[in-house]
């Protein structure tokens, strides 16, 4: 059955699109079409698993193929199990005045792209379906779009992966440069160097773009931005999974050249510390989760980098299912109550029992407390680590620690006492509507139950064989206690520090995720904006409209130098913003030789010769005799001194 | 010698002789049989010209006046531009007191034209200079008003002293060379003297520079074509140019060998002079007479640029033979819609003509985009010749001076055509718009189709052009 | 004796010459005009071309004679007798015509010009004939038709009544009518 | 065949010019929609009977000038065939766009029917004078269709257009002479001169010839720095003008470089490819800086035209680095190139099409000035957001299937350029981003003075929608597009190859 | 006697008539610089003609193709003059320039 595996990769994208396109007239149906068409996705999923592969030509040489191995068959599950449970949930989130149509539709389409992405066997189909990813998750997350905040949030992080996403353009062109003709994924090892090393920094800064990593980590923060049910897809199965997926893909790609190892392994490591840390440090719930997604994921990366991609899918799907529960939580929370706030939602697992119940479970799962998945799912990828570097395993066991403590910290919050005054915390955000919508709580129930199982594949025979991960280490018997205990330590002293603020000199930059964002505005955005800016008035003075956009432009350039002094960030910052400066001035200054300046000022010459050129025309006979003697003369000389 | 090879030459002769005794016998009112008789003469000349055309190359009167490609297509190109002048003067001199006489005249400076672009002899081509030249001052002051009067005193004055420079010119070529026949002179004038031979140069070019109105002997033009009637204007940038060019281009082709003097060098500057000083000094000009007049002194400079690689690019007479012809008829058509239009002076007269008179505003788009250069008209294929002949002629400095001269002179000509086309007339009445005749309008339209075909028909003329 | 009589016809015709604008009166300017051409006809026959140096004589003569007339009926000081300087741009003119002059001297004297080819004929006369017979008859021709062209264009220009005014629309009048009875065609 | 479709609307305006004047506006627009039809008919005709393999087809020689080596010589290859169906979608697109127009609608109608035979005649020519011809025809007819219903100071904006232009098209000139004279025996005829191959070995000769044609071609592409005609011109045209401005009369110079400057000048082209890589670098990054500072809707897509060209430029350039690169990378770099012609044809003109739409609901190109335009035409929103995700490279869309092959083909031999090049289609995507953010998100505000926004009426949306859907036909199955023009980029990267 | 001699007389005649053709206003006077230069011209054809290629007749046809000039443009010029008066009233060329620009 070969057509098994386009029906569907084709059957969200198309039902996703014409739902999208239907706008107002099919709000009513939507949902009932969405969650049917998820449904027949996954059905086709578990039948897609044994699908043999499919290819189509796309460019010269190049095709657009498509196959199901075992790494992609846990993901295709994963996605369309996910979707399903998020799109049921999501039915009762929104109302009939809600754009369900588009919603649905575009919940369809990005769970498709993503499926487009798991599958992909060459290069160009995966980018395909990794930037439609892209532009879908825009949408999505911009789905208010009143809000100019939230537009703003999502256009961040379009512009941030798709930024990240330039090295997959990178990698394409590497492997082409570098003798992979086909851009097969499975041959992209195979690239001479030093195309090699090109392609696979190029992947290595897709993925860690697409997965939040550090330095990308900020966009998953705005992303938050949008409905509960897109993060809860977003953060779990689709779009940042997407990048531990991709490196877990082409982990022999890693495994070739070195040096990209360990930088992963490492960037997988720090990210789940940091944000870990930063996680710690937020108050608010869906922050928290956000920050706790980019730790989490960490481990995947780290996987990835430490050759442990057994492990590393088994993450992936533990915290997939896990994120997926807590976000439609959250979710669930800010329909009834209206707000995500920590300390707003206090004591709001006790008011509806089975919610809390899910959450706690999914809290307790993330916290990395055994039996649960994520339990096994860490320790199989630390072992992967030590195997690597004690070094990478230490650190790997602290931000295991960690990630117990952010979770106990909002269970802590939940499972409060509820205030006397708790009605006034509520609706911080939107009006809640104090009730768990009908269709909400089968997809928690089922998710928690997911999330506590599925660390059992890690036991399940053949696991490894399908993963073709048959070497990697397991962990020991020891390193299960130890990061168990070390687990149950952490959340223990969360639990009892309680809703206490952390020590006034950490709080900040971990409260404001490192400041990561307020940084690509300084180093990135700014300079760019200032540069554009600068362009632009250049070529408008140029265009003769005046020297008005050039003073505003270096007004706006010394306005922006003003604001970073007032920071007073680091030299290095200051010191790339003012070489943009720099070059915008200079760019303005040469602005006048350039050369529509030239023409602008040609044209002039021309209309002072145009004037001077009439003026022997006097009307005067005797001055017409006198210029044409002079002439002649003139020539005349010119010629018996030329020979 | 065969008296047949002259029929068009006689034919000018005989009808300006006819024309004139009919004349005086002939009421006011109904002196048109003269033109008749004048473009009955102009139509054979014409029919013969085109037969003499495909003959071999001749010479006449012991080799005084040679009959070949360059006579012939200037045979063509004015008997051609006569018959078009002849209708479109119909409306100024229909029933003038010195109708005849108009016709007379005009005969009679096309013959001089025809003699000046065949003469073999500086003697002759002196002589036909004289003859080219002293009708047109007659018909400069043809209306006799005070502009006309300055019109004429300005064209005299100016041909009168070049004459004289010419003369001396001539004087001393003989001095120098010992002949006045061309063939002599090339072979004599190696061996002469320099400095005599390039003031001899100079001073001979000045007679056939009044001729073309090129710098700097082009003060006349712009004068000329404004105080004269339209069809005179017409007449005067056009017909004249014709011989004046194909005698420069024989004279320095045929008697003058590059050896002895730079030449080239010199037509270059000239070139290069005229189409400079007339595109910027036609940039700012609100008279269209005298814009066009202008334009016809920088269109001098760039067919200078043919003469200036005359021998040297095989290109050269094609392209000069081919532009001379396109220029003529696409200037023509431009004063054809100027003289049909005698109530519009400037520029902005011409607001919204081509609501009032579309086909007037069609032809003047294909005249004037025609004197840019924009295919497919007949000055396109032309300039297209002109330029390669140029580069091939390494003067592609010249050429380059002539592009950036077509794109300043499009300014000019956009000035003109823009509230042409795109301006709304005056709503009542029809004013500064208003048409003077049929004739007029009927020269613009043939003017304007024959650029194009011209232009579309360069096939099959060209290789005619070659030797 | 020829050199004698070269030297002092140069200077007289250098001298009249220059007179013509030095003079006062348009009728002392023409016949100054004329000296100077019969002492350049003089230079001609020296020269040996007896029968040019004769038509050019004849020539001027008439010429200047109509001159004088002209000068009677248009200028502004009809007896022709009246002091009068109309000049403009003098210095450019003087300049530009000594410069002139410097230039062609130089060129004369530094010009190696070509030496003697052939000697003259026994009959210059004889030889200009057989020229405008022979290779030169065209041009002569030509002349000719540029003189008919001159009577055609002097006629169009310099007369104010034309056959229409003087014998009606049609050319009816077997009388001419006009305001001053005799004439040509009366 | 080819002679018929470059004709036949030249001949249906000289038709509707014949009509009585009390013929009605529609009916004009009408008669202009069916010859669209027919043409893109035709078009398809040819497309159906064409040989997938490589060379000249439906060839046409006819003696024209032959003793000045002029002839009309017409013919299609797989790099001309995609650009004339492209034009004459193009074309039919503006004319059921234009059946609202009102002004002097007979003019309109038979200057863009004169518009298009040149403009079709341009992408068949075989001849460098018959091209010449139509590049400089179609100067003046996009002249006086800036300057006769354009808007703002359009006859300024059309002087400036026509000025830089024509000095262009005659650079260009002098560049065919070079060639014709270089040729022996001397021709315009562009395959014979790709035989002959006249400049081989003569470098400063050459490089003289490809520095005119070059500039020529750059200017009408345009490239930095000689763009500047560019936003002006767009700004002021009128809606269907300035698609096919951007659609079409700037595909002109590109298509002058894959079809004269890189076959005829292949030595010269190897010698000098670093320059238009570099030329195509700047241009694209400038571009998309210059239109990430822009306010002014229009002028933003105008801008963004440089940058999509300037990619353009990079990949031929690329494509000339003959080095040790991979000839299978350069190809896919010039099919990228061409691909990315019609792209870019596609999906501009469905966006100034919307600008149109903009200016005429409202009266304002200004972006500051509105907002939440999705509340009121959502239509609109939803069409201008495809075209924006589109012109920004979505898989999906057209642009990527271009801007894939074109970065994946030329990092082979210009690895640092492309790099900085990718950088563009960044900031592309933040400007095309926060262009619909401002227009259509956030509160719901219309400039002063206009009183509502319809949204897309019927007419509107059956120009534009063919166009975006096309569009996503070549994004998603590229290959009926591609199977055309990889042959023929083959053997144009052979030829340059030498 | 040499060539040189006459050819300075005749550079002579040439210089004077030029600076009457420069110098005078009266549309007469200019006409008679012109005359005095053609006269120069004369002078010149005739030496030519006997101190260089006395074997030919060019120069003497030479010498009557300027006297016909002279006439010619003599009467031309009259006729220009008479134009002129009877036009504007005037007989000098400052008077008129009415064309100009």
């Amino acid at each position: 059955m070969n057509g098994v595996l386009w029906l569907l990769l084709g059957l969200p994208l198309v039902s996703g699109a014409l739902l999208a396109l239907t706008g107002s007239r099919g709000r009513r149906a939507a949902p009932g079409l969405a969650i049917a068409a998820a449904v027949a996705t996954l059905g086709l999923a578990r039948g897609g698993c044994r699908a043999s592969g499919v290819s189509a030509p796309l460019l010269a040489g190049i095709d657009a193929a498509a196959a199901v191995d075992g790494l992609s068959a846990v993901l295709v599950l994963t996605v369309a199990a996910t979707t399903l449970a998020v799109l049921v949930f999501a039915a009762s989130e929104f109302g009939r005045q809600d754009a369900r149509a588009r919603f649905f539709g575009l919940m369809l389409l990005f769970a498709g792209a993503m499926l487009v992405t798991v599958t992909a066997t060459t290069l160009p189909l995966l980018l395909m379906g990794w930037e439609a990813m892209g532009a879908t998750s825009w949408a999505l997350i911009g789905f208010w779009w009143r809000d100019p905040r939230r537009v703003r949030a999502a256009t961040t992080a379009f512009v941030v992966t798709r930024g990240a996403d330039l090295g997959l353009y990178l990698a394409a062109g590497a492997a082409l440069a570098g003798g992979v003709g086909s851009l097969a994924l499975a041959e992209l090892p195979e690239a001479r160097n030093p195309w090699l090393a090109v392609a696979t920094a190029g992947v290595v800064l897709a993925a860690l773009g697409k997965s939040a990593q550090l330095p990308f980590s900020f966009w998953l923060s705005r992303a938050m931005e949008g409905p509960s049910s897109v993060s809860a897809l977003l953060h779990s199965a689709v779009m940042v999974a997407a990048g531990g997926y991709l490196l877990l893909r082409l982990e022999p790609l890693l495994v070739s050249s070195p040096p990209a190892g360990a930088v992963v392994a490492w960037t997988g490591v720090l990210s789940a510390l940091l944000l870990g840390l930063v996680a710690v440090a937020q108050t608010d719930l869906k922050q928290l989760l956000a920050a706790s997604t980019c730790s989490q994921l960490g481990f995947v990366v780290l996987a990835a980098g430490a050759g442990g991609a057994a492990g590393g899918t088994l993450q992936l799907v533990a915290h997939a299912a896990t994120k997926s529960l807590l976000f439609l939580v959250a979710g669930a929370w800010l329909v009834a109550l209206g707000t995500k706030s920590l300390p707003r939602l206090q004591g709001a697992a006790r008011r509806h029992p089975v919610v809390g119940a899910a959450f706690t479970v999914g809290a307790l799962t993330l916290a990395g407390l055994p039996p649960a998945s994520i339990w096994v799912a860490k320790d199989e990828v630390l072992a992967a680590a030590l195997a690597r570097q004690p070094v990478l395993y230490a650190a790997g066991l602290a931000a295991a620690a960690v990630s117990a403590a952010y979770s106990a910290r909002a269970l802590w919050f939940v499972w409060r006492p509820p205030a006397t005054d708790a009605e006034e915390g509520c609706d911080a955000e939107r009006r809640g509507s104090r009730a768990i919508g009908g269709s909400m709580r089968p997809p928690l129930v089922v998710l928690a139950a997911c999330a506590v199982a599925l660390g059992a594949l890690a036991l399940v025979d053949g696991w490894r064989r399908a993963l073709d991960a048959d070497g990697e280490a397991s962990p020991a018997a020891w390193q299960l206690a130890v990061s168990a205990g070390l687990a149950l330590v952490a959340a223990g002293a969360a639990w009892v520090w309680g809703g206490r603020p952390l020590p006034a000199a950490v709080r900040p930059p971990l409260a404001g995720w490192l400041g990561l964002e307020q940084g690509a505005r300084l180093v990135v955005v700014r300079p760019t904006l200032a540069l554009a800016r600068a362009l632009a008035a250049l070529d408008d003075r140029v265009l003769d409209r005046g020297v008005h956009g050039a003073a505003a432009a270096v007004r706006a350039g010394a306005a922006g130098a003003g604001r970073l002094d007032e920071r007073a960030l680091d030299g290095l910052v200051l010191g790339s913003a003012a070489a943009g400066r720099a070059m915008a001035a200079v760019a303005n200054r040469s602005g006048e030789q350039l050369v529509d300046g030239a023409v602008v000022a040609v044209a002039a010459v021309t209309r002072r010769l145009g004037r001077l050129a009439r003026r022997p025309q006097t009307g005067q006979l005797h001055q017409y005799y006198a210029q044409a003697v002079a002439a002649l003369t003139l020539l005349a000389i010119v010629i018996a001194l030329v020979r | 010698m065969n008296p047949l090879e002259l029929i068009p030459e006689l034919c000018l002769l005989g009808s300006a002789v006819a024309g004139l005794l009919a004349g005086s016998w002939l009421p006011r009112r109904r002196q048109w049989p003269v033109r008749a008789l004048a473009a009955g003469a102009c139509t054979v000349g014409l029919v013969a010209a085109a037969f003499d055309a495909v003959g071999p190359d001749t010479l006449a009167f012991d080799g005084s006046y040679a009959i070949d490609t360059t006579t012939s297509l200037v045979r063509i190109a004015v008997l051609g531009s006569t018959l078009l002048v002849l209708a479109l003067s119909s409306a100024t001199v229909a029933g003038h007191r010195r109708e005849s006489e108009f016709a007379v005249l005009l005969q009679l400076a096309a013959l001089g034209t025809i003699a000046l672009a065949g003469a073999n002899d500086l003697l002759l081509l002196f002589a036909a200079y004289l003859l080219a030249s002293i009708p047109l001052y007659a018909l400069a002051g043809f209306r006799k008003d005070a502009a006309g009067a300055e019109a004429a005193m300005k064209y005299y004055l100016l041909g009168a002293l070049a004459g004289v420079v010419g003369l001396a010119g001539i004087a001393v070529l003989y001095g120098a060379g010992r002949a006045t026949a061309y063939p002599a002179l090339a072979e004599a004038l190696p061996a002469a003297p320099h400095a005599a031979v390039a003031f001899a140069h100079v001073a001979i070019a000045a007679p056939l520079h009044i001729k073309v109105g090129g710098v700097p002997l082009h003060f006349w033009v712009p004068d000329v074509a404004d105080g004269a009637p339209a069809a005179v204007a017409a007449l005067v940038t056009t017909i004249p140019k014709l011989g004046g060019l194909a005698a420069l281009y024989r004279i320095l082709h045929e008697a003058m060998p590059a050896t002895s003097v730079d030449w080239p060098l010199l037509v270059g500057i000239l070139a290069g002079l005229s189409m400079t000083l007339g595109n910027l000094a036609a940039f700012f000009q609100q008279h269209v007479k005298r814009l066009l007049a202008y334009s016809t002194i920088a269109q001098v400079g760039y067919v200078l640029i043919a003469i200036a690689v005359a021998g040297r690019s095989d290109m050269s007479q094609k392209g000069l033979l081919f532009y001379l012809a396109g220029y003529a008829i696409t200037n023509l058509g431009a004063f054809a819609v100027v003289a049909q239009l005698p109530r519009a002076r400037t520029i902005a007269d011409y607001r919204g003509l081509a609501r009032r008179h579309p086909w007037l505003a069609a032809v003047l788009v294909v005249c004037l985009l025609g004197l840019v250069g924009t295919p497919p008209t007949a000055v396109f294929v032309g300039k297209l010749e002109v330029f390669a002949a140029a580069i091939d002629g390494d003067l592609a400095w010249l050429a380059g001076l002539a592009v950036a001269n077509t794109v300043a002179s499009l300014f000019y000509y956009l000035r003109w055509l823009a509230p042409a086309l795109l301006g709304r007339a005056d709503p009542e009445p029809p004013g500064k718009l208003s048409p003077a005749g049929r004739s007029a309008a009927l020269v613009a339209y043939t003017a304007g189709a024959g650029s194009l075909v011209l232009g579309l028909v360069s096939g099959a003329v060209l290789p005619l052009l070659a030797h | 004796m020829e050199t004698a009589a070269f030297w002092i016809l140069a200077v007289l015709a250098v001298a009249s010459g220059l007179a013509v604008f030095r003079l006062g009166s348009m009728a002392r300017v023409t016949f100054a005009l004329l000296a100077s051409f019969l002492c350049a006809a003089g230079e001609v026959l020296l020269l040996g071309l007896a029968y040019l140096g004769v038509v050019i004589v004849l020539m001027m003569v008439m010429e200047l004679v109509v001159m004088a007339v002209f000068m009677v009926m248009f200028m502004m000081n009809p007896a022709g007798l009246m002091p009068m300087a109309m000049l403009h741009n003098r210095r450019g003119a003087l300049a530009l015509a000594i410069g002139t002059f410097g230039l062609l001297a130089a060129g004369i004297v530094l010009v190696d010009w070509p030496a003697r080819a052939g000697r003259p004929p026994t009959d210059a006369t004889f030889a200009l004939g057989k020229a405008l017979m022979g290779p030169q008859m065209l041009t002569m021709m030509t002349l000719g038709i540029v003189l008919f062209a001159t009577i055609v264009a002097t006629v169009v220009l310099g007369t104010q009544r034309g056959r229409y005014d003087r014998f009606g629309e049609d050319l009816e009048r077997h009388r001419p009518d006009d305001p001053v009875r005799g004439g040509v065609d009366s | 065949m080819l002679t018929a479709i470059v004709f036949l609307p030249l001949a249906a305006a000289l038709a509707l010019l014949a009509l009585p004047r009390r013929t009605t506006d529609r009916t004009y627009v009408g008669a202009w929609i069916v010859v669209g039809l027919a043409e893109l008919a035709l078009v398809l005709a040819v497309w159906a009977g064409f040989d997938r393999g490589d060379g000249m087809q439906h060839e046409v020689v006819a003696r024209w000038i032959p003793s000045a080596g002029v002839g009309y010589h017409v013919g299609v290859d797989g790099i001309s065939l995609p650009l004339l169906a492209m034009t004459s979608v193009l074309f039919l697109a503006c004319a059921v766009y234009s059946l609202r127009e009102t002004r002097r609608v007979r003019t309109y109608v038979c200057l863009f029917l004169a518009l298009q035979t040149v403009c079709l005649g341009l992408f068949v020519a075989l001849d460098l004078i018959l091209f010449f011809v139509f590049f400089d025809l179609s100067i003046v007819g996009m002249y006086f269709l800036i300057a006769g219903w354009g808007h703002g100071d359009a006859a300024r904006a059309a002087l400036k257009f026509f000025l830089y232009t024509f000095l262009g098209s005659l650079a260009l000139l002098l560049g065919f002479i070079g060639l014709y004279l270089a040729a022996d025996p001397h021709t315009f005829d562009m395959v014979e001169l790709g035989r002959a191959q006249p400049l081989a070995g003569r470098g400063l000769y050459g490089g003289l010839v490809l520095l005119a044609i070059g500039l020529g071609l750059a200017i009408k592409t345009p490239t930095v720095p000689f763009h500047t005609w560019l936003p002006p011109a767009h700004t002021e045209a009128p809606a269907a003008g300035s698609a096919i401005l951007a659609g079409v009369l700037l595909k002109m110079g590109t298509y002058g470089f894959v079809r004269i400057a890189m076959p005829l000048l292949p030595g010269t082209w190897r010698d000098y490819a670093l320059v238009f890589v570099v030329v195509g670098v700047v241009s694209a990054l400038y571009g998309a800086l210059v239109a990430l500072a822009q306010t002014d809707f229009k002028r933003m897509v105008a801008y963004t035209s440089v940058n999509h060209m300037g990619y353009v430029i990079l990949a031929i350039g690329a494509a000339g680095m003959v080095g040790d690169s991979d000839a299978a990378a350069r190809s896919l770099a010039v099919t990228g190139a061409v691909t990315q012609m019609v792209s870019h044809a596609l999906l501009t003109g469905a966006l100034f099409l919307l600008a149109g739409i903009l200016h005429d609901r409202a009266g304002s190109y200004d972006m500051e000035s509105y907002s939440g335009l999705a509340a009121r035409a959502p239509a609109f929103a939803g069409l201008t957001a495809v075209a924006a995700f589109g012109a920004l490279g979505i898989p999906g869309m057209s642009g990527f299937i271009a801007e894939f092959q074109i970065f994946t083909g030329s990092l082979d031999s210009q690895a640092a350029a492309t790099a900085l090049a990718l950088l563009g289609i960044l900031v592309t995507a933040a400007l095309f981003l926060w262009a619909l953010h401002r227009l259509f998100l956030g509160p719901p505000r219309l400039p002063e003075g206009a009183s509502g926004f319809a949204d897309v009426r019927a007419a509107e949306a059956a120009a534009i929608a063919p166009l975006l859907a096309l569009a996503l036909a070549i994004g998603i199955l590229p290959r009926f597009l591609l199977d055309v023009i990889e042959p023929a980029a083959r053997t144009l990267v052979d030829v340059v190859a030498g | 006697m040499t060539l040189e001699l006459f050819l300075l007389l005749a550079a002579g005649l040439f210089a004077i008539g030029l600076y009457g053709a420069l110098s005078q206003q009266s549309v007469v006077m200019i006409m008679m610089g012109l005359e005095l230069m053609l006269n120069g011209v004369i002078v010149a054809a005739a030496s030519f003609w006997h101190y260089v290629a006395p074997a030919g007749a060019s120069g003497q046809v030479l010498i009557v193709v300027v006297v016909t000039a002279m006439a010619v443009e003599m009467a031309t010029g009259f006729a220009v003059v008479v134009l002129l008066f009877r036009a504007r009233d005037v007989d000098t060329t400052d008077e008129v320039g009415d064309l100009e620009g």
